[in-house]
């Protein structure tokens, strides 16, 4: 079996869910004759048709609130961001009327809401941004970010069943960067279950995304040092896996959280507060946040570079952690 | 634009114009409904909520009942229907009861929202309605995916998709009825356009004359009917409906007619000139109904009097059980924000 | 002199700051004639005229980015959401257009955008939420949260002069029902600065917006009980200020997180984060949050009242701690 | 609908048309306008772009270009520009340098952004340039706010917006041009209809033939020109230039034209017809111009020869200039998020 892409594995994943539930369509942006800026449709078109691979107008509201109304009807709808920067024009029917309806009249929203997200390939502001807390803060739906080709499969899967709406942001970086084997018959991936990486006794680092591999490169690196880092690979953010960080936490009494998206309100914060909440007494250091700056994305190589949270940061945290 | 708009009725007297009417059950059935419409507001709004048994905002559609009434009166149960704030004829058309409707404006557990949410935001996927949310507009492109499923599946049911002028204003107001007319959705758009949003007088909110006159940009039929005759508005819509269902795609109805109240139950509507206000009030859309019945002989004025006592009698009823149906227990706060097994 | 009230204190600030300021400018829906659907514009138009208090149609996109425009060009706008759940139909505006001009291109967005939030009136999911934490992670913006008359006036006004997109929430719970008397003078209070509301040594109650009288009123009961609160009302979110946060919770060595919106990616999350990284050493005990529960705002008073948090959580909490 | 395409210069020969022309030196700074923008892309995408010097998207408007030349070239200074993601010739018209455009992107500290944002993501207050961000349609309701404060304060100045087909479908659109239409505000709102948003042909974007059809919703003037013809769009930008200035409010121009290459630089278009693009490629709006000048006695070949000469030399030192520049330093990525003493 020669290895899957991280973005053939998603491709792959619509696919067999198409073929086995008539009423999964995809919707979107380019997605039907195109198949996809980023080619996640390739090919739908001809094999399920108009109706199932839908071409719209430039309307991401839209797009959000027609997958609303055809999953109410008894439809399932996979919506396409173009970027997932431009789910901000979506934001209001996300937020808001997908994510509150089961809660209001116990009809739910089973939706997926797909897209490239994420930095390093010099898109500038807008064509690399990682847009997930805003829709962590918000009760009703799910989120997820899967790191690895295997986990881009099993849980677009798992979004596509699942009977609640779900925001898919996948990291553009990883489209063609990571690939493996698959196999050949059908799995999912658990939404809410996190995956732990690397074991490791000194430190556990929480992350998601392509910093999944950034925590590793510099695990690699520290291992040197004498320095043994876990990485925990959240996978889903809302829900997260509590018990897999409180348990990693609580073996390593030190723990680093990593993400790609901004610092202030970011994931790292509600994971600070539900350790230094319940693993307070088994916390042997500070709690260490690295993340990106309190800024834009920028697109110059040097500013990108910057700021994007690096092996080297992970690094020079790890050792400062370790050595407290 | 050169646009006519579409009257069976007098606004003063009886009918005027022989245009295709429903049956005459069928209009004594949107007699009844107005009629229950009209009084059930005026117990939530004048009543309920002045006695503090009801909180938070209230909306009403005081002189607009001929608008819900005329456009679901027709429908079948598979089509689906998102009214907006001031539509509760629809909900009562659909077979909500009394009692689930005044439960949920007393946020009872028995309510169409179990509590959750507020007033009009009522829905039932057993019913096929699909419930508004405050953001205006927003249900636009909701009822186009809705038609969506139905032109997917190739079944020939439509939805139909109310809301007032302002609303036309919102951007998703704009992207919905734009993606209908693409897709050549099976959606029929319903304006209640009452002249004002809020304190907000159409001429600040468009710079046309009708917002009929917005349905040239959709490549979408766009026609005017006087909302406050409620034959004119079942002929538009039963036409609207048929071309739905025969595939070639949304229409966009604006009903013209007028909020005989405020905004809201705290807003006396001193900006609308009292000149104005009485000229809508003359053409209250149930006197206008009750007179053209009256005059068609489809009922006496005595049959109209018993229509009323039924409708207080069937309102005092679920009042009273409404009521005193239970509150939902302050955990069920916690429940439904996902599927529960 | 008599007491002023919040939504009066507001009216006050932005009526001032227009008189001295001709840039100022006020716009939103039924903001004009109507005077605001909380009356916060009342007598403007007839006192400014109507371009300088511009009733718009219902747009709150084009409302903000009418104002991004205005204010490139050299105005002051001052944009009004009816309430503050409707700022969602403007998330891309702020957040990518407003947010991002500065860092983009130099050029300041000096607007204001102003609104009724929060819950306590039995207004639902669409007319109670507390939207303050999608902007709180959007680097760019500004985020106040007054809670008092006096702020409310005092913080306008820096809103209006500062030269950054500010968001200003007020609690509509508060707008009748706190008052004070306020100084005949121009004044203004600092964006970024907490006031300390109550001085305490054994458990600092960081909070913000109505929160503040909670943890007040719980204080007034604990003293009963010996424990001794401090009330931190951050005024501001972003920036918030870190000097006040870590100086108290070092005081006091135990902190409670306190506010009214959800949990998930709540600012407790981001004060968790900053405490346990910045003040780890001098903590005697976990870092609790209270806050509501991830759950849309409900309607029905039962369930409203379970939502919010009460005076009775904050003493249930502060024994726990102290106890510990 | 019934609109007549204004034309002035015939598709594949000279000029047919006696309409009002803009001077001869204004033809001439449009033919270079044209050309060096034509050049500036055909570096940027086919050269800069291949060879890695500029990194991300890279959007042109090859075939396009007849478009804000002509609607920029007889704007005052202080008017105010928005230009869109197929506009390079506004830029170079309001006077931003080869070597800031080029430094921009190839994302170094002398460039537009600082080397923050890419491509046509330019902006300069001392230029009256506002900048495009990617969420199509956001800067509709901007230009709308820019003519607010020129119409608030009493001055006579205009704004001028430009946009793709696609972008009238976002409701950000909708919301921006309605409200200049309700506030009649000073701002012409330009659209290059290429037929096309990246690969979605215009009637899966609207269900209407021209993009100018959606004017009659917000009461505006909707004209269509022929966007080809650099003296058409001249003069249409003039006209509603002048109503703008003239307190009239709002126009929209659509111009009808095809992008000459694909969405970006890595889309091949593989989506166009053959023949679609070849019937384009012989109404590209530079050659048309060029014979028209001739034709007219305005310029000779020689004389376009070397103003091409002209503009492959200025950008041959632009170049130059602007790869040689410094990138910005790392840290500066944590400057400027908010003012700055
Ligand atoms: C997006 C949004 N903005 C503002 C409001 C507040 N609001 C509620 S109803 C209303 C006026 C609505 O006017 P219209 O659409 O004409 O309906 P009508 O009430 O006249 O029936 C406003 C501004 C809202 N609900 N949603
Ligand atoms: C809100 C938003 N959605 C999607 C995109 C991705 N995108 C960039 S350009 C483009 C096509 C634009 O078409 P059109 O407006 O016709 O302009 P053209 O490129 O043809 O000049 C798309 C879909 C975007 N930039 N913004
Ligand atoms: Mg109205
Ligand atoms: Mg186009």
């Amino acid at each position: 079996m020669p290895a899957t892409t991280y973005v053939e594995a998603i491709r792959q994943g619509i696919w067999e869910e198409m073929e086995k539930d008539e009423r999964v369509f995809v919707l979107g942006e380019d997605v039907g004759i195109y198949g996809g800026a980023f080619k996640v449709t390739e090919g739908m078109l001809e094999r399920f048709g108009e109706w199932r691979v839908i071409d719209t107008p430039i309307s991401e509201s839209a797009i959000v609130g027609a997958a609303i109304g055809a999953a109410l009807m008894g439809l399932r709808p996979i919506a396409e961001m173009q970027f997932a920067d431009f789910i901000s024009c979506a934001f209001d029917q996300i937020t808001n009327f997908a994510a509150k309806s089961r809660y209001r009249w116990n009809a739910g929203v089973p939706i997926v809401i797909r897209g490239p997200s994420g930095g390093g390939v010099h898109g500038g502001p807008f064509h690399s941004q990682n847009p997930e807390m805003y829709y962590v803060h918000t009760p009703g739906l799910k989120v997820v970010c899967p790191s690895s080709a295997y986990d881009a499969k099993g849980l677009i899967k798992s979004a596509i069943r699942d009977p609640d709406p779900v925001l898919f942001f996948e990291h553009k970086f990883l489209y063609r960067r990571v690939k493996e084997e698959l196999p050949a018959e059908d799995f999912t991936v658990p939404i809410g279950k996190a995956a732990v990486r690397r074991t490791g006794s000194d430190i556990s680092v929480i992350t998601y995304g392509a910093m999944v591999y950034t925590a590793l490169d510099a695990a690699k690196e520290l291992e040197k040092e004498g320095i043994d880092l876990e990485v925990l690979d959240l996978r889903s953010l809302l829900p997260f896996d509590r018990e897999a960080v409180l348990e990693s936490v609580k073996r390593t009494s030190k723990v680093i959280l990593l993400h790609e998206d901004t610092r202030i309100g970011g994931f790292a914060g509600e994971l600070a507060a539900v350790i230094s909440e319940e693993a307070f007494e088994y916390l042997d250091g500070p709690i260490r946040r690295i993340t990106a700056p309190d800024t834009p994305v920028p697109y110059s190589p040097p500013l990108e570079e910057f700021f994007l949270p690096k092996i080297s940061d992970v690094m020079r945290v790890a050792r400062e952690l370790y050595a407290y | 634009m050169n646009v006519k708009t579409i009257s069976t009725l007098s606004p003063v007297s009886g009918p005027i114009n022989e245009l295709k009417v429903p049956s005459e059950e069928l209009q004594l059935q949107l007699l009844y409904f107005m009629k229950l419409t009209r009084e059930l507001e005026y117990r939530i709004e004048r009543k309920l909520y002045r006695q503090g048994k009801v909180l938070g905002g209230v909306y009403v559609g005081r002189g607009q009942e001929a608008i819900a009434a005329g456009a679901c009166i027709g429908l079948r149960k598979s089509d689906v229907i998102c009214p907006s704030h001031r539509d509760m004829a629809a909900f009562l058309i659909r077979g909500m009861s009394l009692r689930v409707i005044l439960a949920q404006y007393m946020g009872r557990k028995t309510g169409a929202t179990r509590g959750r949410d507020a007033n009009m935001h009522m829905g039932d996927l057993d019913l096929n309605i699909i419930p508004f949310i405050s953001m205006l507009g927003d249900h636009v492109p909701v009822a186009a995916g809705a038609g969506l499923a139905f032109k997917a599946r190739g079944e020939d049911n439509v939805a139909v998709c109310f809301f007032g002028d302002g609303a036309t204003s919102r951007g998703d107001w704009h992207e919905g009825v734009n993606m209908a007319s693409v897709l050549k959705l099976p959606v029929v758009y319903i304006c209640n356009n009452n002249q004002y949003a809020y304190s907000t007088p159409l001429e600040r909110q468009m710079a046309v004359e009708n917002v009929a006159d917005r349905a040239v940009a959709y490549g979408m039929p766009g026609e005017i009917v006087d909302g406050n005759d409620v034959l004119a508005v079942w002929d538009a819509s039963e036409r609207a409906i048929a071309r739905a269902r025969a595939g070639q795609g949304p229409t966009l109805i604006e009903c013209k007619t007028f909020r005989l109240t405020g905004h809201s139950a705290h807003d006396d509507a001193a900006y609308v000139p009292r000149e104005l206000m009485a000229h809508w009030e003359e053409r209250d859309p149930i006197l206008r109904l009750e007179r053209a019945l009256v005059e068609t002989g489809v009922i006496t004025k005595s049959g109209i009097d018993k229509v009323q006592e039924r409708v207080q009698n069937e309102i005092d009823e679920a009042i009273q059980l409404a009521e005193n149906d239970p509150y939902p227990d302050p955990e069920d706060c916690l429940k439904d924000v996902y599927f529960e097994q």
